[in-house]
């Protein structure tokens, strides 16, 4: 396999408003959404990204797809640095890389038909007006609305959010892109209707080969389409391995109070307490060293020194807890 | 910032026209009498250097002299200014007076007949012209009925037509905001959680709607008291009332540019300053925006 | 038929018919509307006792036929609300939404000239304007015009702003589209049905302000029969003849308010909230 | 079983919309036995937050209750006065809003909003009720101090915590809580979820869990009812209906439910989508998505049957639901 997406040391800083005090002393404080992370996907691999709201997960996408310019680090796409893309290298990539939002509502423009909103990442690529229907129909048959015709002269408002989160993957795909990115794409769905995409997905990542990340607050979502999983927090990734090794035998005290934290949907399931407490800190102030350390349980000096490097604990497996880092494996 | 620009635009205003020594001196005067007069006034110097001594002395409060009425113009918008602020004040106060009680009255009956006819009613008032209302105004209670003096501010009889006039411009803007505040406010979780609780619609409604739809209502006050003042010009012609509206009119009709400037500059600072109370009074009534 | 329909109906048959009329205006009057009778001096209106069926609303102060000056007065009327909201409306959506599409400095810029401007007393600045240039109907329009776009760039930056935050923007923006084209086939689109309701506020008080500064002597010129010009010219004469202001009075009030009720209508159909 | 501290017998709820009426709760019977936690299960728009209103009685104004009873703990709360009605609101019945930013009003204090309740409904002193509030904010594990604090200075799962304080300020026999986790992130949603848990079983707690994640009632609750389309279409002890459900509904529901554990095959999604309930279909709601739909189905509406002790199911082929219930497991039935 060979790299599609790799970055090292990426970093997103947003400015927050300061109060006057902050104004007089020249401080500008900022929001560290993302603070330095190193990823690599490889081709034809689903990763997926797990983390609560805040974690920065939703930055990472974005810095991906370049919708948003990173404030540091370095990027990569099938070779070439994304930061020097423009011009028609930078319509290439925008082509090759598609996005999947998390409300299907606000993601297509109501005042197109579905036909023209599928249409949109063709016409804008030079697509010949031709060949348009036929890619339109091809990426309506891969997302199960085979019977295009039934829709394609619709609005959105007429479609359900379960049919629509359809569209909006068959106008990701219209232009055979090698990366997607997918935001919560399940999220605002019902069980019922969640499942169906969640198939989708499966079968389009066998199929297609396509190189994905799928951005969840959800393990058990992300268990069921990818086979790595990312794990973040506050801005960094703190959990990397396959999927299986991640939710049963996670090596971060974050992801396994994550795992215990999520509910079954059976009566005979554990109830004990979380290994973690509180909520979520400040990503303007986050604690030195660990950001996690204020909340966890196993907490000692060096946390609060050091910031924990992603090392391996198994076989594709990392963690970023000093408990686990083969120095302290060792002295243990 | 935005004062320097209005400084800078109300001074390009007055010189935009170069003709002013003709105006002054009538347009036979020959070319010495007006190279005199501009030599006099100061306009034969560079722009620039015209607009930086102005400013400088603007600043003081010293907008030079009138060129009709050879009077300080400070003194003169010192003698004609508590008129139109008293009238802006009162005006400003009837506004919420009717407005607020309608517009809640609207949002409770919301889409029922209550709810069209103060709509319409509100959109009627919009729709008449002030200095239209003025006159029809003055022909009811002043020249029908007998009530009220026609024109001039003699004793306090002499405010109540000028005030309604000029409350008619803030009436509708206040009531459509009190209205949509209110229903917004009737919908929201935190007044259903008060129903849930068991208050009386009276609290309900006072304690938990009223209090946040309230504020924006008053701090937009403060800035409809802003566009009362700019427009008290038409009100205060049709009355007849000497304030510093009917002073600009006077002073455009007959060019006087130092009035001019110092009137239209006047206004532009008190409707910034209202603009920074409003904000102001805002962030004092929503906890929400405290500390900021 | 619902209840809340009622009023939108009202006002486009009102601004429906005034439209109508100040097209066919050269058709419809009875009289020349700028031929003076000294003769036949303040007529009253073929209702009150003195009127003719000749003059059905009565003659000016100049002996002009009434009827005919009100009916070329909606002509100017509209006219003046037409061509101001174009004007204004175009610089103040280009304004706007350039502010609320590319936000930060550009944004920050555009807020400040929009404070600039609604920090200008208007009617002052208008009637300051029009007596250096000189009062012409043109004068007029471009005053009003290049005074009246900060309701449009206010209201326009603010909706613009809320449709670049929903992800269909951002979705065209990953296909590759360029800013303009996302500016005129994913924003414009969305935001033109509040613009709508913008341009039928502004012109009504457009047509106020036009009124108002010929009220004052400042507006369109005499002989020219702008409503708030025959207000003005009848102002003298109305403890003898009210009727002189009553009839271009309620002219105006009844246009503003079927502008108005149209606009008022219109918001609640196309589901554009601009009251705040 | 207990007795049922709340008994709903046919009710319905009509909403007044441009296209017409739409009855969004019709004809549920519903049992709340004392000291349980029920969980009201159901996809958005199968009418659990009306029916959560209308016990509450505050429905919208375009909404009312057109039939049916609702008992609390023997007093027929239809027959009230509007005044009696709201005498009881809060004391006897209380609220735990959905967690968003507005659930709480944002103008006023904790301390004042406390108050409002333990004073103004309950008719304690100040310096009992600022008391009382301490000892509330303490039982949901907040800082007292944090009583002087608005609410939008809490964070989200803070913000539930003191929602479910004021909820249980005057001892209320039965406390209504709409979608109270479900804004939450999944640790702070499991902290809220174990405080609420901890406080049921130490005041003996009876309420009603309004939420669209079976895995939240499984946590949480004791007795589960299923909704579907306006009506409850299966109940019974949630043990016992998500390890043997007998409506092919909540078959369908588990199916599709992701879990932690198990083999990552294929979900079961239930195609189509729930009825229009401007024209509600004659027989059984579920009929047009129900792989196992038979004749009957679609002319006759079932009866609630018993299928095990306080287990029953609105289904025509519930004797066979151990049959359906196999073939369920299949992604295949699922498949039109």
């Amino acid at each position: 396999m060979a790299e599609l997406i790799a970055a090292a040391n990426l970093t997103k800083h947003y400015p927050t408003s300061r109060t006057t005090r902050q104004m007089l002393r020249g401080e500008r404080p900022v929001v560290r959404a993302v603070d330095g992370i190193d990823l690599v996907i490889q081709r034809g691999e689903s990763v997926g990204l797990v983390g609560e709201s805040g974690s920065g997960k939703t930055t990472v996408g974005r810095l991906l797809l370049k919708l948003t310019e990173a404030s540091g680090g370095t990027l990569n796409f099938d070779g070439a640095a994304v930061s020097g893309l423009s011009g028609d290298s930078l319509r290439r990539f925008r082509q090759q890389a598609q996005l999947v939002f998390q409300n299907p509502f606000d993601s297509v423009n109501p005042r197109f038909t579905i036909r023209r909103a599928v249409a949109e990442p063709l016409i804008n690529t030079g697509v010949p007006r031709a060949e348009r229907d036929g890619r339109i129909a091809e990426a309506m048959r891969l997302v199960h609305l085979g019977d295009f015709h039934r829709y394609a002269d619709k609005h959105p408002s007429e479609l359900s959010g379960g049919q629509l989160q359809r569209v909006v993957l068959a106008r990701a795909l219209v232009g055979r892109p090698s990366f997607l990115v997918a935001d919560e794409p399940v999220s605002m769905l019902d069980v019922s209707v969640r499942a169906g995409i969640l198939n989708l997905m499966r079968e389009l990542r066998d199929r297609l080969g396509l190189t994905a990340l799928y951005i969840s607050h959800d393990l058990t979502l992300v268990r069921y389409v990818c086979e790595r999983t990312l794990v973040m927090y506050l801005g960094r990734i703190v959990e990397d391995g396959p999927t299986s090794e991640v939710i049963s035998r996670p090596a971060h005290p974050y992801t396994q109070a994550l795992i215990k934290a999520v509910p079954r949907p059976r009566t005979d399931q554990s109830r004990e307490d979380l290994p973690i407490s509180g909520g979520l800190a400040n990503a303007v102030s986050p604690p030195s060293g660990c950001r996690l350390r204020d909340r966890c349980p196993y907490a000692f000096a060096r946390c609060a020194q050091e910031v924990p490097a992603l090392l391996e604990v198994a076989p594709g497996h990392r963690a970023a807890c000093h408990l686990t880092s083969p120095a302290n494996a060792a002295a243990a | 910032m935005v004062c320097l620009t209005v400084l800078i635009l109300s001074f390009g205003l007055s010189r935009a026209s170069g003709n002013l020594a003709i105006s002054i001196a009538g347009a036979d005067a020959s070319a010495e009498d007006i190279a005199k007069i501009n030599h006099e006034l100061g306009l034969d110097r560079p722009l620039p250097v015209q607009f930086v001594d102005w400013a400088n002395r603007a600043a003081h409060g010293d907008f030079g002299e009138s060129f009709l009425f050879h009077e300080k113009v400070s003194s003169l918008i010192e003698e004609h200014l508590p008129v139109t602020i008293t009238l802006g004040l009162i005006a400003i106060a009837v506004a919420v007076v009717v407005a607020v009680p309608f517009g809640i009255l609207a949002a409770l009956y919301e889409g029922t007949y209550i709810d069209v006819a103060v709509g319409v009613v509100a959109l009627a008032g919009q729709a008449i012209p002030s200095f239209w209302l003025g006159l029809m105004l003055i022909l009811w209670f002043g020249v029908g009925l007998q009530w009220l003096p026609i024109a001039g501010l003699d004793d306090w009889t002499g405010y109540i037509l000028p005030s309604i006039v000029l409350a008619f411009v803030a009436i509708p803007v206040m009531l459509r905001m009190t209205r949509s505040g209110m229903v917004d406010a009737m919908r929201s979780d935190y007044v259903r959680t008060a129903r849930a609780k068991g208050l009386a619609r009276i609290s309900i409604v006072a304690k938990h709607a009223l209090r946040n739809a309230a504020m924006p209502v008053v701090a937009v006050s403060a800035v409809q008291l802003g566009f009362i003042l700019g427009g008290s010009v038409v009100t205060e012609v049709v009355f007849n009332i000497r304030g510093v509206g009917y002073l600009a009119w006077e002073s455009i009709g007959k060019g006087d540019f130092p009035v001019i400037q110092a009137v239209v500059l006047l206004f532009s600072i008190i409707f910034v300053g209202l603009t920074l109370l409003s904000d102001l009074v805002g962030a004092a009534l929503d906890p929400r925006l405290r500390g900021r | 038929m619902r209840t809340r329909q009622i009023p939108l109906l009202v006002g486009a048959v009102i601004v429906g018919v005034t439209a109508l009329v100040a097209l066919a205006a050269p058709l419809l009057v009875p009289h020349d509307p700028f031929a003076q009778n000294l003769a036949q001096r303040y007529i009253s209106p073929a209702w009150m006792a003195g009127g003719s069926s000749e003059h059905w609303f009565g003659t000016d102060g100049l002996g002009r036929d009434y009827l005919s000056r009100l009916i070329l007065g909606a002509r100017i009327s509209m006219l003046i609300g037409v061509a101001t909201i174009i004007l204004s409306g175009t610089i103040g959506t280009v304004l706007g939404v350039l502010g609320g599409y590319f936000g930060g400095k550009v944004d920050a810029f555009v807020m400040f000239i929009v404070s600039c401007r609604l920090a200008i007393p208007l009617i002052l600045v208008a009637l300051t304007v029009v007596f250096m240039v000189g009062s012409s109907l043109t004068v007029v329009v471009l005053t009003i015009g290049l005074l009246l776009w900060e309701r449009f760039a206010v209201v326009s930056r603010a909706v613009t702003r809320q449709v670049c935050g929903l992800d269909y923007v951002a979705a065209a923006w990953a296909a590759g589209c360029s800013r303009l084209w996302i500016i005129t086939r994913e924003v414009l689109p969305n935001i033109v049905h509040h613009l709508v309701v913008i341009a039928t506020v502004d012109m009504a008080i457009a047509i106020l302000l036009e009124a108002s500064l010929s009220f004052l002597g400042l507006g369109v010129p005499p002989p020219l029969p702008s409503w708030g010009l025959m207000i003005a010219e009848g102002k003298d004469y109305m403890y003898f003849k009210p009727w002189v202001i009553e009839i271009p009075g309620i002219a105006l009030a009844v246009l503003v308010l079927g502008i108005n009720l149209l606009g008022d209508g219109l918001r609640d159909s196309l589901g554009a909230n601009t009251d705040r | 079983m207990t007795t049922a501290l709340l008994s709903v017998s046919d009710l319905a709820v009509t909403y007044r919309t441009q296209a017409g009426l739409v009855a969004a709760v019709d004809g549920v019977n519903l049992e709340v036995p004392a000291g349980a936690m029920l969980g009201l299960v159901g996809e958005s728009g199968c009418g659990k937050t009306t029916l959560a209103r209308a016990l509450m009685g505050v429905l919208p104004g375009n909404a009312r209750v057109s039939r049916g009873r609702i008992v609390l703990d023997g007093t027929d709360l239809q027959a009230l006065s509007a005044a009696k009605r709201r005498a009881l609101l809060w004391r006897d019945i209380s609220f735990v809003p959905q967690s968003s930013m507005n659930s709480l009003d944002p103008v006023y204090r904790m301390r004042t909003q406390m108050r409002e309740v333990l004073c103004g409904r309950g008719d304690l002193s100040r310096g009992a009720a600022d008391t009382r509030a301490a000892d509330l904010f303490q039982a949901v594990g907040l800082n007292p101090v944090r009583l002087n604090d608005f609410p939008h200075q809490f964070s989200g799962g803070m913000r539930q915590r003191a929602a479910i304080a004021l909820a249980l300020a005057l001892h209320p026999k039965l406390v209504i809580a709409d979608e109270p986790v479900t804004a939450l992130d999944v640790i702070v949603q499991r902290q809220v979820l174990d405080m609420l848990r901890r406080l049921g079983e130490d005041m003996n707690l009876t309420a009603i869990f309004v939420t669209h994640d079976i895995a939240v009632v499984a946590y949480l609750c004791t007795v589960t009812a299923v909704m579907y389309a306006g009506r409850i279409v299966e109940y019974g002890p949630t043990a016992d209906v998500l390890a043997r459900p007998a409506h092919p509904y909540t078959m369908g529901l588990m199916n599709a439910f992701p879990d932690l554990e198990g083999p990552t095959q294929d979900l079961a999604p239930i195609e189509g989508s729930p009825p229009d309930l401007h024209t509600p279909p004659t027989g059984c709601r579920f009929a047009a998505r129900c792989p196992f739909v038979q004749p009957v189905c679609t002319t006759t509406y079932p009866a609630p049957t018993d299928v095990a002790p306080d287990h029953w199911a609105a289904c025509h082929r519930v004797g066979e639901a151990e049959t359906l219930r196999a073939q369920a497991t299949e992604a295949a039935t699922w498949q039109s």
